[in-house]
């Protein structure tokens, strides 16, 4: 059985002549991993700023969970159980790897933060770290702290922005499998990723994006096997995979 | 390490050290410092002493205000001293034109600071950094002006307080007036200091405030509402300026606003949490203490000789060029020498023109 | 997972090493400043043989110009007093010793100051330079029963609150503005209207109000009255006051103010009968910012050099003290240095009669303010004596109040009729035409 | 004469004035992003060369002008590493703690001209720059608010020149818009930050000269030339130039009507509140053009 957790419609984001999200419509289903592709510049980031509130739609609706959260506050959206992280890593510098997850605002039913904090630092396994100052961190650890500190607002659904760039392979895998056993557990996520290798193993569904528009949607291969998308991120016929793979 | 550990007899280290063995113990220093400050007017502190005390206690109070905004959130509110001269004419005004006790003014001057401090936060903190700075500069001037002009704050003759402790409130033993200011000074000192502690960091609501201020995009992600949060602590820090000018204005019973409203209490609150560190505890009391004391005592004791403003300059400079952390980083070893050297070849470099 | 509130050995150890340097930093640092706050302590009621006395005067900040004028008249006075051997007392001499601190134009550092002198021991204050600050010391002299006389303080709020233990040697600012003014009215042809701008500040404001209320006195048309902000700018004033077409203008600033405010009106060639202000105007400082163009000013002075006025035990006449100033300092005396010096002789001849030897107990420092009270001093600066009840209580109200007027190379006095040293050049010529 | 003509007459010379000091100012904020608290105290130093230097050499003030620049200019560009070292620092906040070293510079100015020169006001000698001049049936001018006028002006315009047509000029704006790649371009970023500064720091005293003709030097006069400095920068909208000529004017025209024809004594509170207002309404300046609120 299948729920749709998330759900776009039409959605539009200008910037003066750019017309940076162009009536997207798209559905993802609860549990699922949807991914999301497409060249520099084709809207990712901007979809995500749109679906967390940093930016507001000129035009379209975005309904999560049932709830038209469209006008919403990226504070309020978060609450509501839709997390996301940044490509560029962002951690609060200035204090220890527990205070960064302290200072998330964790729903209410979670009651011990201190306990929840442990849990998921151990769960992470970087609970080694946990009174370590987050500016002293590798990249690798510091992209364990941002999905640690995702966690704490035991969220529904979880918008990761590259996951796994600037990572090397040992730690990449282990946030990947972290990312599966999540999902095992019905977190649903939505992945901006470069590495179509990740892409391939991990999402149940593509989505891919040119200059604002939603051109391709399916599975890994029926994507990558699409012209329109070859296209897209070539201008000209190749085998994908065989450049980006 | 270890030589000093054996230096002290097992009962002391008893004492001294926490029960695991394993750091010091540090409510017993500030145990010491409490009872020291509390017996202080009864160990032979004459009136002038204990008026000096007065001024570190106030300056440690308003530097930390300032820090709870410019350290703790990061937002450079340079009129900050408006609040502290709000609270001292609320306070002035109350006791002036509506005969109200001391206390009950006190109460005034903390709710029309929190209230006002409100409304103009709404609108400034949607500026950010410089645009921020200025506004609430002009903001404060404006204050300034408008205190000269109007009738309720006595315009350009200022405000002249009852100068008893009858105007307390409550009844109270015979003592010195300064006795009595002392402790009202300590207790609202010591207050900020354990609020801003006990808030910033020892509560969620600390590393809210210092993740909204290390990225506020990325607070806002995880459901903090960094809007709010800036809103709370500007209206916190500035009540509490508010309240410390109250106290001063019963403490100088004579409110002017060239005075209260100077622009030059923001620029000293500024500087002492600069110089003893920004954004921790220690850092406005070791600073609000230490420059409080060089610019009065130098003020009082090598007066005819303005050099002193120059040397207060240069210190600031040396400050920021070397020891960026305050003087905190350097007591904590933040800052050490090869960081200064560092500092020092850093500077060199870019002297090189060609 | 390990206890979190288990630290590993090595931070431990920082952590230790951390709290002695916190501690012996803060130690010493609150130690180093109590010594600095003790290091006159211990003095206090020490036998000496001098008289202490403490002042507060404001170097820095807004007042400091004031401020330097105040200690060149103590200094002064301290100076010769000690050349005369000192005060004597029963058949001794005692010298005289002046500790200077630094107001910064702030009330409360002011009152720290004279917190600080009166707990190292001192006899008597001298007072600081503004109403701002002099509000602040004197409520402490009151507590602690220190005299308190102020050379240079001039507005009128101090005298109104009555303070018992302190007192002035000039006479409040508004009485000076509005004799000074009354006398202008006077003038042949009498003048109809004025136009009154001044500085939004405290002393300046009353002076200002001052002069207004002289004029409804006098039945002369207020054709403006304004106050502006203290670093405005003159020239958008001067031409709406140009605009009334008024026979006066008087101007109620410090100098600076004044100075900017006579450079509008030259460049921009505003020219009525006569401008008035009362403070500053026969004071060097407004020479030099003004050059030439300060002639046919009009100014208010309660003291001169060249006055006909005898003298006292340290200057035999007005001549005498200037020239002592110029000598010391090179610098011509007003009647604010003159005021300053003055207060010292006021405690002297007070001290001679009270023939207590230093240090004084504070039953001797009441009786002496008892003295001052009564006392009756004639001094190069004029007689003094201070008023004992009302609005100018504990003020010098014995002094003349002479009005002034520029010339090309200093002023004359040109009222009141019986010191007038030459008419007065009224209507004074225009700009354009001097 | 008209009153309505000459206070306009007042009030844009008034904005010369304000002009001459804010050029400099608003080009270390646009281009080194300091914010110079001491702005206001190169004026007043300033002030003081001019007299010293004028009445030393016993010529007229006037003619101490480019001395005064370029004695100024030195000091400017050796006071720029330090600035340079501080906002490169790996601290939390590094423009702030930049402003607060400008904020000791300031002080160490106030304390060392108070020491040297005592607490008065003291003449800037001219006898060119003195007097008005009456054009019937417009107004006066004033010859030395005239003159600063036209210098803050040209300074203006030159300052212009220098950034849009030179090789220097060029390099300054590469890192105005980012030191980095300025940096990665080959640009000696500490020669042309020393460059900009000195300028600016040369403009400003000379500003001062002017400033000291028209009322005189003292020790007190720097904090409202800061003030005014920082009114001109948001008004203009912070980061550009040509902003700087009309906020000026603006805020002199303004500030001489509303003198003449509302009220003198509230004038400042006006100023203030304005600029406070235009800061939350429009913080790219009144005519929108500054740079975007980050």
């Amino acid at each position: 059985m299948t729920e749709t957790v998330l759900e776009t419609t039409n959605l539009t984001k200008r910037f003066g002549a750019l017309t940076a999200n162009d009536d997207i419509s798209l559905s993802v289903d609860r549990g699922e991993i949807r991914g999301i592709i497409g060249p520099n510049g084709s809207g990712k980031t901007t979809l995500f700023n749109n679906l967390t509130g940093f930016y507001t739609p000129d035009e379209g609706s975005i309904v999560f969970d049932g709830t038209d959260i469209t006008e919403w506050e990226p504070h309020r959206i978060a609450r509501a159980g839709m997390a996301r992280t940044f490509q560029i890593v962002s951690p609060f510098r200035n204090m220890t790897v527990t205070q960064n997850l302290l200072a998330v605002e964790a729903p209410d039913s979670i009651e011990d933060k201190h306990a929840r904090a442990r849990e998921i630092l151990e769960f992470l396994e970087i609970d080694h770290i946990a009174d370590n100052e987050a500016r002293g961190m590798s990249g690798g650890q510091q992209k364990l702290l941002e999905l640690a500190r995702v966690l704490m607002l035991d969220p529904d659904c979880i918008l990761l922005d590259e996951p796994s760039a600037g990572v090397n392979p040992a730690l990449e895998k282990r946030i990947l499998d972290h990312i599966q056993e999540l999902n095992d557990d019905g977190t649903t996520f939505i992945m901006v990723e470069h590495d179509m290798d990740v892409m391939r193993t991990i999402a149940d569904t593509v989505t891919v994006l040119d200059q604002g528009q939603l051109i391709a949607e399916g599975s890994f291969d029926e994507v990558t096997g699409n012209d329109r998308v070859r296209e897209a991120y070539l201008g000209r016929e190749v085998d994908l995979e065989e450049v980006l793979g | 390490m270890s030589k000093r550990e054996g230096s002290l007899p097992p009962r002391l280290e008893s004492i001294v050290y926490t029960a695991d063995g394993d750091g010091y113990d540090w409510r017993l220093a500030w145990g010491i410092v409490a009872v020291l400050l509390v017996a202080i007017p009864w160990l032979g502190a004459g009136t002038f002493e204990l008026r000096i005390l007065i001024g570190v206690l106030m300056w440690i109070g308003l530097a930390q205000s300032w820090n709870m905004i410019g350290g703790y959130a990061g937002y450079l509110d340079f009129g900050h001293g408006a609040y502290f001269g709000i609270g001292a004419f609320v306070t002035g005004i109350a006791m002036v034109s509506l005969s109200l006790p001391f206390l009950p003014a006190l109460v005034l001057a903390g709710i029309f600071g929190a209230v006002f401090a409100y409304a103009i936060g709404v609108p400034t903190l949607r500026l950010k950094g410089a645009y921020f700075a200025i506004a609430t500069w002009a903001f404060a001037e404006a204050m300034r002006q408008l205190a000269l002009l109007l009738d309720i704050t006595g315009g350009t003759s200022g405000l002249t307080l009852p100068s008893t402790m009858a105007a307390f409130g409550i009844p109270l033993p015979d003592l010195p007036r300064v006795i009595y200011l002392y402790y009202i000074m300590l207790v609202l000192s010591v207050g900020v200091v354990v609020l801003t502690y006990v808030l910033f960091e020892h509560h969620e609501f600390g590393y809210k405030v210092k993740a909204v201020r290390d990225n506020e995009d990325a607070a806002e992600s995880l459901g903090i509402d960094a809007t709010r949060i800036k809103r709370q602590v500007y209206v916190l820090s500035c009540t509490t300026a508010a309240v410390l000018g109250g106290a001063y204005a019963f403490y100088i019973t004579f409110v002017h606003p060239q005075e209260v409203l100077d622009s030059m209490i923001t620029a000293q609150m500024v500087i002492m949490a600069l110089v003893g560190g920004l954004g921790t505890i220690l850092g406005p009391i070791i600073g609000g203490a230490l420059i409080f004391l060089l610019d009065r005592l130098s003020a009082l004791y090598f007066g005819s000789d303005t050099m002193y403003i120059s040397l207060m300059g240069l210190l600031i400079m040396l400050v920021v060029l070397f020891a960026p952390d305050g003087i905190v980083g350097l007591l904590t070893g933040e800052t050490d020498a090869s960081d200064i050297r560092s500092n020092l070849n850093s500077l060199l470099e870019k002297f090189k023109f060609q | 997972m390990a206890k979190r509130n288990q630290r590993p050995a090595a931070t431990s150890s920082q952590h230790r090493r951390r709290f002695l340097q916190v501690a012996g930093a803060t130690g010493a640092a609150g130690l180093t400043g109590f010594a600095g706050c003790l290091g006159d302590f211990d003095e206090e009621q020490d036998d000496r043989d001098v008289f202490r006395f403490g002042a507060v005067t404001s170097l820095s900040g807004d007042l400091r110009f004031g401020g330097t004028i105040t200690e060149r008249g103590y200094d002064l006075w301290e100076q010769r007093i000690n050349e005369n051997g000192g005060i004597e007392i029963d058949g001794t001499s005692y010298e005289v010793e002046i500790e200077y601190a630094d107001a910064q134009s702030e009330p409360s550092t002011g009152a720290d100051a004279a917190e600080q002198m009166i707990d190292s021991g001192i006899d008597a204050l001298f007072g600081p330079y503004s109403s701002n600050v002099t509000l602040a010391v004197a409520p402490i002299a009151d507590r602690e029963q220190i005299p308190h006389i102020t050379g240079s303080a001039e507005s009128p709020e101090i005298w109104e609150q009555q303070y018992e233990y302190t007192f002035g040697t000039i006479p409040a600012g508004n009485v000076i503005a509005s004799e000074s003014a009354g006398s202008i009215f006077d003038f042949q042809p009498q003048a109809e209207s004025v136009y009154i701008t001044g500085v939004n500040d405290p002393f300046t404001s009353d002076t200002a109000e001052a002069m207004r209320e002289a004029a409804v006195d006098h039945g002369i048309e207020v054709l403006d009255y304004e106050l502006f902000p203290r670093d405005a700018d003159w020239t958008s004033p001067v031409s709406a006051a140009m605009d009334e077409d008024p026979d006066l203008h008087f101007h109620a600033a410090h100098i600076e103010a004044h100075v900017d405010f006579l450079n509008a009106a030259r460049d921009l060639g505003y020219d009525p009968d006569g401008f008035f202000s009362h403070y500053g105007v026969d004071t060097e400082s407004f020479a030099e910012g003004l050059g030439e163009d300060a002639a046919h000013i009009f100014g208010a002075t309660v003291w001169l050099p060249r006055l006909d006025r005898g003298g006292d035990a340290l200057f035999d006449s007005p001549q005498a003290y200037a020239d002592a100033s110029e000598s010391a300092f090179d610098v011509t005396p007003d009647y604010t240095q003159a005021g300053s010096t003055a207060a010292g002789i006021v405690y002297q001849e007070a001290l001679q009669e009270l023939g207590a030897a230093p240090p004084l107990s504070s039953e001797q420092q009441s009786e002496l303010v008892d003295i001052l009270e009564e006392v009756e001093v004639e001094t190069f600066y004029g007689d003094i004596n201070f008023e004992t009840d009302g609005d100018l209580y504990h003020s010098n109200v014995a002094t003349d109040i002479l009005t002034i007027q520029r010339t090309a190379d200093g002023f004359d006095v040109v009222a009141p009729d019986e010191l007038r040293e030459s008419e007065p050049t009224y209507p004074a010529p225009a700009w354009d035409e001097r | 004469m008209d009153l309505f003509i000459q206070t306009l007459i007042n009030g844009l010379l008034l904005g010369g004035i304000y002009i001459s000091v804010g050029i400099g100012f608003a080009l270390v904020f646009g281009v080194l992003e300091v914010i110079d608290f001491a702005v206001g105290e190169y004026v007043m130093v300033g002030a003081f060369a001019g007299s010293v230097l004028a009445a030393g050499l016993g010529i007229d003030a006037l003619f101490v002008v480019p001395l005064v620049f370029v004695a100024f200019y030195a000091i400017g560009f050796f006071v720029q590493p330090f600035l340079h070292h501080v906002t490169t620092s790996n601290v939390p906040m590094p423009i702030l703690m930049a402003l607060v070293f400008t904020f000791g510079v300031a002080f160490f100015a106030r304390g060392g001209i108070l020491t040297t020169f005592g607490p008065n006001t003291r003449e800037v000698p001219t006898s060119i720059a003195t007097g008005g001049v009456t054009v019937s049936a417009i107004g006066t001018f004033p010859v030395a608010r005239v003159l600063t006028g036209i210098f803050g002006i040209v300074a203006v315009a030159a300052f212009l020149y220098y950034l849009y047509n030179t090789k220097g000029g060029l390099a300054i704006r590469a890192i105005a818009e980012d030191r980095t790649d300025a940096r990665l371009m080959g640009i000696n970023i500490a020669r042309y930050q020393s460059v900009a500064y000195g300028m600016y720091a040369g403009l400003t005293a000379t500003a001062g000269v002017f400033i000291g003709i028209i009322f005189a030097a003292d020790p007190g006069m720097g904090m409202q030339y800061t003030a005014f400095a920082f009114f001109m920068v948001v008004l203009a909208g912070m980061g550009y130039l040509p902003g700087i000529i009309v906020s000026g004017l603006v805020l002199g025209v303004a500030q001489a009507m509303f003198s003449t024809y509302v009220s003198g004594a509230w004038v400042f509170f006006v100023l203030f509140a304005l600029v406070y207002v235009v800061l939350l309404v429009s913080p790219q300046g009144i005519l929108g053009r500054g740079e975007p609120v980050s």
